[in-house]
């Protein structure tokens, strides 16, 4: 019976959110606050079981550390947020927070420009390989914004642009692709495993 | 002009209501496009099928997925497990996600249903769920041994008491690991198992992710692959073709489309279940879908240069 | 003390993670350790930021009686019950808080994801359009992958499926190199801005 | 008011549906679980029993199977529950649950009091003896610790400094009415000292065990019958392996057997010989290492051979049979094979060679808790071979096994055919392209040879190569390598490697890892020390401390004394000194009035003993002792026992698995040090181009702001998007209605999403000196607050604080659909006339510009996730691509200090095309060390 009741919500929801297709309508409006609320609600418990107990309550009052009082009330700070005259007093935690960028300056550098540097500095022996390092220098120079994109030195940079609008492409048939197979797949559930309109 | 103007102003609905013929009807009626297979899936297929009959080799196949990409990937799950049942080769099946358990139960038991002789521990094992931070350990404790890296099977029982744990013993006895996920679990395998033991690694999934696959193909630490439903329709189709006719496999005739449509006459009952043609079935779909909104682009591009143009004249 | 304090967090703390991805010693590792036990001890308390914004949105709604307002009533309404649910029963498997997240939840975010075919649809006859060259090739090249990922491309050529396999690998390849290359330089910057005080925005406000 | 009774309607309504559906008790779940059976576990130590029992029907709709335990029936204490899909329910006829192995017993975050198990219903069966899980209570669990084996994880910081010393006396008296007494000094700790206890069920005894389902309501089912069973510690099982192997000319014996399974309560593996007459002799015994593996093979000289068994005669040998017991600490012992075997005899020659160049160093770059095991020349193998149709293309793709001494720059290949072409491989890509000319009907075979940097190694052997046979199989279509192997890789393939190593506290040798024929190198993980484990501690209830032995292991002494322990408190020390002193004092009085010589002699023995052990102590110890504070003294010690608990010898076996191997020497340093012990570094040297890189962009950055600083104008080229943002706010001004910015889903700690905010003030500033409303929904809690300032302070910088509206900066929610689905709703109710989108997106992002291309609002979008900029692109009016969106803000921003880091961020990215040009230069003229400067992951 519960479970019937949850199909029957979950079947109305479904159609109240496919409503949209057709035009705006209170049915919508109705599911899509209701999907506001209710996630929200879920978050809060689960923030509460999940990560308050386990790493603020548990080691502060029962494994008795109390150097975590600390912290503890750093994340306190947030709530005068709320207050028009304290609210400066909320940026202590969101710059503590914020202490992590440290290691996002020269991990970035690493992961993200020096490896993809070796790996374009293969040997030019074939022509995709070539074609591969001409796209790319064109890309990075297109990102270059101490020059305007005049003369050769702009029809070079335009093939920057050629490069990067077939692999956006690429990317785009393929989320293409997954999109429709994810519809496909949700109404080969529907009209095989609940209505068994295909067998 | 006015024809410019009724493309440009098509209710959505109408579009709405196409696109979702254009699924819907493959789906009832089916087409039976014949499939054009590929070298990654070939090779999967080959792999697999040269362990069959022996009962000192298995694959191992890893459902690291959840619901949320079944549609994708089920029929993989479907097809291999077919084919392994089929052709009478061991079976192993792991998870690294709990709700993957649940996937490989239902797996197991829809394809067992049409192979009644087919029994547990002795034809399959299924060691069920194992704790994510298990992974590493299990990984590199299979090459030592299987049954004590992973100890116990979905059941509770330890595995070196089972019948089809007699003649394993570690990777040298895993034909190949199918890995079959919407992430990127098949690099751990090949990063823990295939450089450390040798073992052949092969990968099935989402289409999304089966572009980033292509260097792993290419220098052979893949042995195959299945890319979304397009790899699990090739793989559905080599069992039908091979397989369910009792066929050893061969990479020419299934290049030799005239053959192949031959082999789809005469098909096995079983063959013709929907549970076993789902990729291919969904693949049409897909397919017209893709003509469809090709169409709807190229449509929507005419409607829209014959308006600029119209402004253009009455500017 | 309301800026410049903060701001002075930011950087020690920073140095200190810099030093901590070139020094390997254990010394340095604890130092992540300490600052990630501290981090999550401070993250639970930002969610009330959150609560107590909707609540104050909608509950403003509902007070000035705004244009639908009564779906203020209904965001209101399932927050308190989830929520009071969640904490009255637990958030175990079985229990009513897990049943509104299975009926509720999992439902609407599914369905809209399912949204996107239909959306991707009509997007491909009203807004995907040929505005330039360069939105030209990029729809061609969609197209050509499109065709090639399913049998019909097979069928009118074997040049469609070679083709989309030369796009993946050779321009789309190059595109990603060249803007992640371009995207990770930004990152590095940014976070040496914020790691300076040079980019403050992240605080708020002017004083 | 009206409102409140709406609100109070609805929630009432809610309310009620829930409560109704969910515990309406709709399923009725009223049978309890049957059959339950508790049953030992065969071959273990005695500590598991295992339960099976009949799942309920799938119609009960059952989610999970909880198992309580205990050592009487009438209270019984939650242990753990099995999961179970509720719509599947479960496929098998029983279900099993295996109560084994150290398992959570109690820490400090148990729950606080004893408490009933919820759902029991009065007068029903297991009413009153169930119960949650162990308490924090020391009266609860306090006296159940005596029922089972305990294991006490502490950390080690709060062992070795923050105890209270506890003496206790024991008194016990004997059967001739004369009283022991026993005095014990302990450490006690209370129970938030401690990581956690953990427990195991001890040998026989017997413990009642009971099941109760839970079903989708959470409704629990009758209680299962209590069942019970007994622990009991059986013989340990057959070994299934087991090989006897004599190689006459070295004069030894070699022996290989498989592990157990069990090894928990293995005590050590007997090889037996059995003579002519079939008469048992014992010739060898292995001590296991638990808790880790032991070696699994025994070298045994002839000489040892015939101390033990006189008779022994290696001419006989093949009158003599081998057997392998394997015995347990209860001394239980189980033979591997029915009938003992003969022996193999074989001589060296058939042996294979061990491992050249085996070293052990300490693994730079880390942070000490890593060691390098390394040996061998390198290895390639080939993965792979495709070919082109005519057969005159062949790809070759292989692999390469290196170690630190030899690391391979060139792999040069060579195709054994007509042509016997020679490629270099250069970068080594795993990836190399054949021109051929072979007849495909016949095997082929490619040879490989290797330059290498070899590291203070003598270079390879100029003949070194590696060479492998492949053929093609017409029906697969396929190029199948090295099968059947020719007589170099069989040589290889048939043999694996085992690290065995031993630390500086212990005496046996340990299991450290297998490798296969392919791997050259092994780190080894030497994790640091943070815990102590201790058994059954004592308790006291009215002071809540658990008392602990205080005993702790420093060093391997002489060989003489493996695990050499101290006490921990200075006090203990000098008590257990006095009263040896005191023995030895009396010792002496009592050797004065004997006079029967042996008697002399014996106590002489004492006398020496306990002489020796006051005073020969390892240097460490003794200079400790000197130490007045018990801290200093223990952290010395301490200090100690890391280092040799974490120091290790190492050697390798190569092997066949069948008795056919041969050992490394153990490992011995230049240094001469055979210990090794893993050092932490203070500077990673793989980032050293990191490091530099990023001081040459932080002095970009800086020189670059000082110019901005000093008022020099820096050029940056226009931007299409930015542009149009004035005519997009100057529209919406026009139509009179509002604009909408979103920024992006992310958290503030995404660049995009400070990108975004950086344009969210340029645009607000615009807006309102338009005085034209602007609408900023946001996904994250932190980003709204900035938001919020930053809208604020654009009015006020606009000079219209008045306009300003709190509201129009709000949250909806954090869940990625629903927040689309709440600005869906915006753009269609507020009929927004231009949309911006700047900030990090995922899938939804079509979702919104798709609504806005419906409504007719002009959008601009900007973000740095490349698969949702296709999108972007087709259905915006502008788009800012990548880089782009971090221009623009800096762009709009006109400041010195960001508008300089732009420049230094563009003249970076100058540098980098210029090494990327240089270094592909390099490359294609085959010079790679440039591109080997820079990391590959």
């Amino acid at each position: 019976m519960t479970e019937t009741i949850g199909i029957w919500i979950a079947a109305f929801l479904t159609l109240c959110m496919f409503s949209f297709l057709y035009k705006d309508n209170p049915f919508y409006k109705f599911a899509e606050h209701l999907f506001v609320g209710v996630s929200m609600g879920y978050y809060i418990p689960y923030t509460y079981y999940n990560a308050f107990i386990p790493y603020a309550y548990n080691p502060l009052f029962l494994k008795k550390e109390y150097i975590l009082i600390i912290p503890f009330i750093i994340g306190f700070l947030y709530w005068f947020r709320f207050s028009s005259k304290y609210s400066w007093v909320s940026r202590y935690p969101i710059a503590f927070g914020m202490g992590m960028v440290g290691m996002g300056v020269p991990m970035s550098m690493h992961a993200t420009v020096l490896v993809q540097m070796r790996s374009m500095m293969l040997p030019l022996d074939n022509i995709n390989i070539i074609l591969i390092f001409i796209g790319t220098i064109s890309i990075l120079l297109y990102f270059f914004f101490s020059k305007a994109h005049e003369g050769v030195y702009g029809k070079f940079t335009s093939i920057g642009i050629w490069f990067m609008m077939v692999g956006f492409g690429a990317s785009f048939g393929y989320t293409v692709m997954a999109r429709i197979s994810l519809l496909i797949g949700r109404i080969q559930f529907l009209l095989g495993d609940w209505l068994g309109l295909i067998k | 002009m006015k024809f410019a103007d009724r493309i440009q102003k098509v209710d959505r609905r109408i579009i709405y209501v196409i696109l979702l013929l254009a699924v819907v009807l493959p789906l009832v009626f089916r087409l039976g496009f014949k499939t054009y297979t590929t070298t990654p899936v070939e090779d999967l297929y080959r792999h697999i099928d040269a362990a069959a009959g022996k009962d000192d080799l298995a694959i191992l196949m890893d459902f690291t997925h959840d619901p949320g990409v079944l549609p994708e990937l089920y029929p993989m799950d479907l097809a291999i497990l077919r084919h392994c049942f089929e052709r009478n080769i061991k079976v192993f099946t792991i998870s690294f996600l709990p709700q993957g358990a649940a996937i490989i139960q239902m797996a197991l038991s829809e394809v067992k249903e049409d192979y009644p002789n087919i029994e547990a521990n002795v034809d399959y094992c299924n060691f069920g769920f194992k704790p994510w931070s298990t992974k590493l350990p299990i990984m590199l404790g299979m090459g030592d041994d299987i049954a004590e890296a992973v100890e116990t099977n979905s059941e509770g029982l330890k595995l070196e008491n089972l019948p089809i744990m007699q003649n394993m013993k570690n990777y040298d006895n895993i034909q190949v690991v199918v890995e079959i996920s919407g992430s990127s679990m098949g690099q751990f395998w090949v990063i823990y198992a295939r450089a450390k033991f040798g073992v052949d690694v092969a990968v099935g999934l989402t289409a999304v992710m089966a572009a980033d696959v292509y260097p792993y193909l290419q220098s052979g630490q893949f042995v195959g692959s299945l890319g979304g439903l397009k790899g699990a329709a090739e793989y559905e189709q080599l069992v039908d073709i091979f397989a369910m006719n009792g066929l050893e496999f061969s990479k020419k005739k299934a290049r030799n489309m005239a053959w192949v449509e031959a082999q789809y006459e005469e098909l096995p009952e079983l063959a013709q279940l929907y549970k076993y043609n789902k990729a291919r079935i969904g693949m049409d779909a897909q397919a017209i879908v893709h003509v469809l909104i090709i169409f709807f682009i190229i449509l929507g591009n005419i409607g829209y240069f014959l308006d600029r143009r119209a402004q253009k004249k009455s500017m | 003390m309301k800026r410049q304090i903060p701001l002075m967090i930011v950087l020690i703390l920073g140095l200190l993670f810099v030093a901590h991805v070139f020094i390997p010693s254990r010394l340095s590792t604890d130092y992540l350790d300490w600052f990630m036990k501290w981090t999550k001890v401070i993250g639970p308390f930002a969610i009330v930021l959150g609560v107590f914004s909707l609540v104050y949105v909608h509950y403003n709604k509902i007070k000035r009686k705004a244009p639908t307002w009564g779906y203020s009533i209904v965001t209101l309404t399932a927050l308190v019950v989830t929520t009071a649910v969640g904490f009255i029963w637990g958030i175990q498997e079985g229990t009513p808080y897990m049943w509104i997240f299975k009926n509720f939840n999992v439902p609407l975010g599914a369905t809209m994801f399912s949204l996107l075919a239909f959306y991707i649809a009509s997007a491909a006859y009203k807004a995907f359009r040929a505005r330039s060259i360069e939105a030209t090739v990029l729809l061609v090249a969609a197209i050509i992958v499109m065709l090639g990922r399913v049998s019909i491309g097979q069928a009118i050529t074997h040049w469609i499926p070679d083709i989309t396999e030369w796009i993946l690998n050779v321009p789309n390849l190059a595109a990603k190199r060249g803007i992640a290359l371009g995207v990770g330089l930004g990152m590095t910057a940014t976070s040496l801005k914020i790691m300076l005080g040079i980019e403050r925005s992240y605080l708020g406000g002017k004083d | 008011m009206k409102v409140c009774s709406k609100f109070g309607l609805l929630l009432l309504m809610f309310t009620l549906l829930l409560v109704s559906s969910a515990f309406g008790k709709i399923v009725p779940n009223n049978e309890a679980v049957e059959g339950l059976k508790v049953e030992n576990v065969p071959h273990d130590d005695g500590g598991g029993l295992m339960l099976s029992w009949k799942p309920l029907p799938k119609e009960k709709r059952i989610i999970e199977y909880r198992i309580y335990r205990g050592y009487t029936p009438d209270s019984l204490f939650y242990i753990g529950k099995i999961p179970v899909d509720a719509k599947m329910g479960v496929a098998a006829d029983t279900m099993k649950y295996v109560d084994q192995g150290w398992t959570f017993f109690v820490d400090a975050t148990s729950r606080a009091k004893l408490k009933h198990e919820k759902g029991q219903k009065k007068g029903t069966k297991g009413a009153e003896v169930l119960f949650r899980t162990v308490p924090r209570d020391m009266k609860v669990y306090g006296p159940m610790m005596d029922h089972y084996r305990i294991l006490v994880v502490i950390p080690d910081k709060e062992y070795m400094y923050h105890t209270k010393m506890k003496e206790f006396t024991d008194i016990d008296s004997n059967e001739d009415g004369t009283v022991d007494t026993t005095s014990t000094i302990l450490a006690g700790m209370k129970l938030e000292q401690l990581k956690y206890i953990l427990t195991k069920l001890t040998v026989g005894k017997e413990y009642y065990y009971a099941i109760q389902a839970l079903n989708m309501n959470r409704s629990a089912s009758p209680l299962s019958e209590i069942a019970s069973g007994q622990t009991t510690d059986d013989p340990p099982e057959k070994l299934k392996e087991f090989y006897a192997v004599a190689v006459t000319d070295k004069k030894q014996m070699q022996f290989e057997w498989s592990l157990p399974v069990f090894t928990d309560d293995q005590k050590q593996f007997n090889i037996y010989l059995y003579d002519e007459f079939d008469d048992q002799h014992l010739i060898f015994t292995r001590p296991d290492a638990y808790p880790y593996t032991p070696q699994t093979n025994a070298i045994v000289p002839y000489d040892s051979i015939a101390a033990r068994f006189d008779a022994f005669n290696p001419a006989n040998m093949k009158w003599y049979k081998f057997n392998i017991g394997e015995q347990d600490r209860q001394d239980q012992e189980t033979l591997a094979k029915d009938e003992p075997i003969p022996a193999e005899s074989i001589t060296s020659a058939i042996l294979p060679k061990p491992p050249v160049h085996f070293t052990v160093k300490d693994q730079p770059n880390d942070k000490g808790d890593q060691l390098q095991v390394y040996f061998g020349y390198p290895y390639y193998g080939l993965s792979k071979l495709t070919y082109n149709d005519a057969f005159t293309k062949l790809t070759v793709n292989y692999f390469i096994s290196e170690n630190s001494m030899y690391e391979v720059t060139r792999l040069i290949l060579t195709i054994n055919d007509t042509t016997k072409t020679e490629k270099t491989e250069y970068v080594l890509d795993n990836k190399l392209e054949f021109k051929v000319n072979w007849d495909h009907t016949q095997p082929m075979e490619i040879k490989g040879t290797f330059v290498c940097k070899h590291k203070g190694q003598e270079p390879l052997p100029d003949d070194f190569a590696i060479t492998h046979t492949f053929r093609f199989d017409p029906e697969m279509q396929v190029v199948i390598i090295d099968y059947p192997p020719n007589e170099q890789m069989k040589e290889q393939i048939d043999y694996y490697y085992q690290v065995y190593r031993i630390n500086h506290t212990s005496e046996v040798y340990r299991y450290a890892k297998e490798l296969s024929f392919r791997e050259r190198e092994y780190v080894d993980k030497i994790a640091y020390e943070t815990v102590q484990f201790r058994g059954t501690p004592r308790f006291s209830l009215d002071k809540k401390l658990l008392y602990f032995s205080t005993y702790l292991s420093v060093v391997n002494y002489k060989d003489q004394y493996p695990f050499y322990t101290q006490a921990i408190y200075l006090d203990q020390l000098k008590q257990q000194d006095e009263e040896i002193r005191a023995e030895i004092a009396e010792l002496q009085k009592e050797l004065e009035t004997v006079t029967d010589k042996e008697e002399i002699e014996k106590i002489g023995n004492r006398i020496a003993l306990y002489t020796d052990y006051i005073e020969d102590k390892p240097e460490i110890v003794k200079e400790a002792n000197q130490l007045k504070s018990d801290k200093e003294r223990m952290k010395m010690l301490y200090k100690a026992h890391c280092t040799n608990i974490r120091s290790f010898e190492y050697y390798i076996r190569k092997t066949d698995g069948q008795g056919h191997f041969i050992d490394t020497p153990v490992y011995t340093a230049p240094n001469g040090e055979q210990y090794i012990f893993p050092k932490q570094n203070w500077f990673n040297n793989d980032e050293i181009i990191t490091l530099v890189a990023v001081l040459l962009f932080a002095a970009l950055v800086f020189f670059m702001i000082k110019a901005a600083r000093k008022g020099k104008r820096l050029y940056i080229r226009p931007i299409a998007g930015i542009q149009e943002i004035d005519n997009a706010i100057g529209r919406a001004t026009e139509m009179g209605r509002p604009i909408l910015f979103v920024p992006g889903l992310s958290s503030i700690s995404d660049v995009a999403t400070l990108a975004g905010l950086a344009i969210l003030s340029k645009v607000a500033k615009k807006a309102a000196e338009y005085d034209t409303r602007i609408l900023v929904p946001c996904r994250d809690f932190i980003v709204l607050p900035i938001a919020q300032e930053i809208v604020k302070e654009a009015h006020y910088e606009a000079g219209r604080p008045d306009t300003y509206d709190k509201n129009s900066v709000f949250f909806i929610t954090q869940a990625q659909f629903a927040f689309v689905a709440g600005v869906n709703g915006i753009m269609i109710r507020e009929k927004t006339a231009t949309n911006f989108y700047m900030g990090m997106f995922w899938a939804e992002s079509l979702l919104m510009t798709e609504t806005g291309s419906a409504t007719g609002a002009i959008q601009i979008a900007g973000t740095d996730a490349v698969n949702q900029l296709p999108f972007f692109i087709t259905t915006c009016d502008y788009t800012l691509i990548g880089e782009e969106l971090y221009a623009a803000s800096a762009y709009l921003s006109k400041q010195p200090l960001i508008l300089g880091t732009l420049k230094a961020q563009d003249y970076m990215k100058l540098l980098i095309v210029i090494t990327v040009v240089l270094g592909t230069i390099l490359s294609t003229v085959h010079l790679t060390f440039f591109m080997n400067w820079f990391p590959d992951k």
